[in-house]
């Protein structure tokens, strides 16, 4: 499990530039005046207490929060080449009556299957041995290792990771640890949010945004 | 926060802020009020006692001062809704939702009265409180929809979120109108052999014209300043509930 | 295309397997003929008369009544999000899930329909009519359904407002629908009526995903 | 008063119908303003302000 694997071709450069962002819900500000680069092959670690917006700002770069003032930008992409992202939520978006391997297979007929085989992103996970259970008796740790490998079997430059670790054990982490290491490896960005220290190999691909209403 | 660098901005960014625009419309709240009065007070005077009874209908044409305006109403406030959906949607102007939230109540009121009238009306006239005709069937259709947007205004928590949702709703519901209302008078045509609401028409003498208009400028008044008025209401209420919101949130980080 | 049919493939093999929603529909479709004939009595001629109108009020709020579990359950557990990142543009994928909602809400309706012929004592002629006429008119109600859905998807407790906001946009559905099977007196109008069904239809069909998909993202914005 | 003729029961009532409703609607709106402005008021003067964030404000 530990052996570096590089699947497919790496991505060309890209940044994500944030300028002047700021987010919020509702009318309420949660986070302003952000600015952040992120380049190809670095993570970015959003830190902060409850509330102070991290969730907020991953649906925001996602695109589904659309930002109060300022903006952001995937930088060395192509326009028309599609979503550039997988945003990953508190949600695990698993149908229960659905197989593991189903509910897997859906999403890379949806998002295109561009990376790893299934039942390879399957075991690479951790869930092969129980490919055809239904999802509904997954735990919540499992249910979170399905919905990574959903970011294993399309391949896609920006990883947008809410609380990757949630839920897992000791080896969950260290997994979470291994597919980042891996995206960045291929020339990826990951912004993850996290209360749980992630510690990369490489100190230096990673770098931190302190959130909260400090100011 | 980018810098906003225009040096003069135009009325429409300036009534853009809900503050500046509550303070810019104040002034005109009396005089609306004031002229709504007047066209009131004239136009019962006409109403009343300066028009004469129709040769067809007696003195039940005088029920049509206070009908035809309010059905004039019931679908002009949705037009209002409509160009206010619009604003929300394509201009994203924050008086857009607002005016599109004060309309609601008022539409549903002036369609309720339409409906009223209209039965007080058809009861001497057709011998029948209700009758399936084309276009008091489309106004009862349209009561529910505005029924069913107030209804959605009341379940959303969220009044910002609520406001691009309902104005999308609204549209699609300004684009079925007319569709619902050619299928209700091809329904009524099948039914019955003709449609028996035809008061308008060149038969109508000046003198029954001239009340008419005058109620119809005063419902309209009313509603231009029962509107702005609710406006400014509801803009104090956003305020007000983002305050309670920011009382909350400074209570959790104290 | 492959995307577009996988949402259709999900959303039936949901409903397949997802237990009873389907056959509670059915059965409630079923159980408003039955109930009827108690309410009106069982004069033959009497429901014979009824039956196209009963039929389609039967569908129409069996159509209603299934409309909360196309986008809620995918809401609930962040599937809709996930769908918006999708390579296909998301009104595709309304597109899709609106097809499937028919296939799994409409189609089984319709091809329970002639049990409740047999119970209104319909004629074989105006069976056929009301099958013709609910194939037509039925993508309408489920793209105006989708639209009441997609409305109300954010809204916590939105299972029964939905209908409610529909219904009155129904309206035209209902009349053609109606009118298209002519049984009653008076001019035979069910050609143009059929047509204007099948308009309906088809401007609900196209415009419904845009207005659906367009409610969903400002509803989460 | 002047002779309303033999239905004179549906005039009256419905511009009496007609004024309930209309007052009604006043009384709603002028409640309503009323009764947020107090709170508003209420709000401010225990110190709450609003803060420079928010919608440009």
């Amino acid at each position: 499990m530990t052996e570096r694997q590089v699947f497919g071709p790496s991505f060309g450069e890209m940044v994500l530039r944030a300028q002047g962002l700021a987010c919020g819900r509702g009318g309420v500000v949660l986070a302003e005046a952000l600015n952040f680069v992120v380049a190809s092959g670095r993570c970015l670690l959003l830190r902060g207490p409850n509330g102070a917006g991290k969730s907020t700002l991953l649906l925001t770069l996602a695109g589904i929060v659309s930002p109060l003032a300022g903006g952001s930008v995937l930088e060395g992409t192509d326009e028309d080449a599609g979503p550039q992202l997988h945003y990953c939520g508190h949600r695990n978006a698993l149908k229960p009556r659905l197989s593991v391997l189903e509910n897997l297979d859906f999403w890379a007929a949806l998002n295109g299957p561009t990376g790893m085989a299934a039942p390879d992103a399957l075991d690479r996970v951790g869930l092969g041995h129980i490919a055809g259970l239904d999802a509904g008796y997954l735990s919540a740790g499992q249910g979170r290792r399905l919905a990574l490998a959903r970011l294993l079997v399309s391949v896609r430059p920006l990883w947008l990771l809410d609380e990757p670790t949630a839920a897992l054990d000791v080896e969950g982490h260290a997994l979470v640890t291994e597919l980042i290491d891996a995206h960045l490896d291929r020339g990826g960005l990951v912004v993850a949010a996290t209360h749980d220290p992630i510690t990369l190999p490489d100190l230096t691909r990673m770098q931190t945004l302190a959130m909260g209403r400090a100011r | 926060m980018t810098i906003e660098t225009a040096p003069k901005q135009s009325w429409w960014n300036r009534i853009a802020h809900p503050g500046q625009f509550v303070a810019m419309t104040q002034r005109l709240l009396w005089p609306l009020t004031i002229i709504t009065a007047l066209l009131f007070v004239v136009g019962l005077w006409f109403a009343f006692f300066n028009s004469p009874e129709d040769y067809q209908m007696g003195d039940t044409v005088r029920i049509m001062y206070v009908h035809v305006p309010s059905a004039w109403l019931s679908q002009f406030v949705y037009a209002v809704m409509a160009v206010s959906a619009l604003g929300t949607l394509v201009w994203r102007h924050p008086m857009a939702d607002v005016s599109m939230k004060a309309a609601a109540p008022l539409g549903a009121t002036f369609t309720v009265l339409a409906l009223f009238t209209g039965s007080l009306w058809g009861r001497p006239t057709w011998g029948t409180f209700w009758e399936w005709d084309g276009r008091m069937t489309s106004t009862l259709v349209l009561l529910f929809i505005y029924l069913g947007i107030i209804a959605l205004w009341r379940a959303f928590d969220d009044q910002l979120r609520a406001a691009r949702v309902i104005a999308v709703f609204t549209l699609v519901g300004a684009v079925n109108i007319p569709i619902i209302k050619f299928s209700v008078d091809w329904w009524s045509t099948l039914h019955q052999p003709a449609s028996v609401f035809r008061a308008d028409g060149p038969t109508m003498p000046g003198s029954i014209l001239t009340p008419l208009f005058v109620m119809f400028f005063a419902f309209t008044f009313l509603f231009l300043t029962l509107h702005l008025k609710a406006m400014h209401t509801e803009v104090r209420r956003r305020k007000l509930m983002a305050l309670e919101r920011q009382a909350v949130q400074a209570g959790v980080s104290a | 295309m492959t995307g577009f049919l996988a949402v259709i493939g999900r959303e039936l093999h949901l409903a397949l397997r997802g237990g009873g929603d389907v056959l509670t529909l059915v059965l409630f479709f079923v159980i408003i003929g039955v109930v009827v004939p108690f309410a009106v009595g069982p004069d033959q001629a009497l429901l014979a008369r009824l039956a196209p109108g009963v039929v389609w009020i039967a569908a129409f709020l069996a159509m209603l009544l299934g409309l909360d579990r196309l986008f809620r359950a995918d809401n609930e557990d962040g599937t809709l999000i996930l769908l918006r990142q999708a390579d296909l543009p998301f009104a595709a994928i309304v597109a899709a899930k609106v097809m499937a909602h028919w296939l799994v809400s409409a189609l089984p309706l319709i091809v329970a329909s002639p049990m409740l012929a047999v119970l209104l004592a319909m004629d074989l002629e105006a069976f056929g009519r009301t099958v013709l006429s609910l194939l037509v008119g039925t993508p309408a109600l489920a793209a105006f359904g989708a639209v009441g859905a997609a409305i109300t998807v954010s809204i916590r407790r939105g299972g029964l407002i939905a209908p409610v906001l529909i219904a009155p946009l129904c309206v035209p559905v209902l009349i053609f629908g109606v009118g298209a099977i002519a049984t009653g007196p008076g001019p035979d109008q069910s050609g143009p009526a059929l047509l204007f069904l099948a308009a309906l239809s088809l401007m609900a069909l196209a415009l419904a995903p845009f207005a659906a998909a367009f409610a969903i993202t400002s509803g989460e914005d | 008063m002047i002779d309303l003729g033999p239905h004179a029961i549906f005039i009256v009532s419905a511009y009496l119908g007609v004024a309930a409703a209309i007052a009604g609607l006043i009384a709603y709106t002028l409640g309503d303003a009323r009764r947020t402005a107090r709170r508003l008021a209420a709000l401010e003067a225990q110190g709450i302000r609003r803060r420079s964030a928010g919608a440009k404000s």
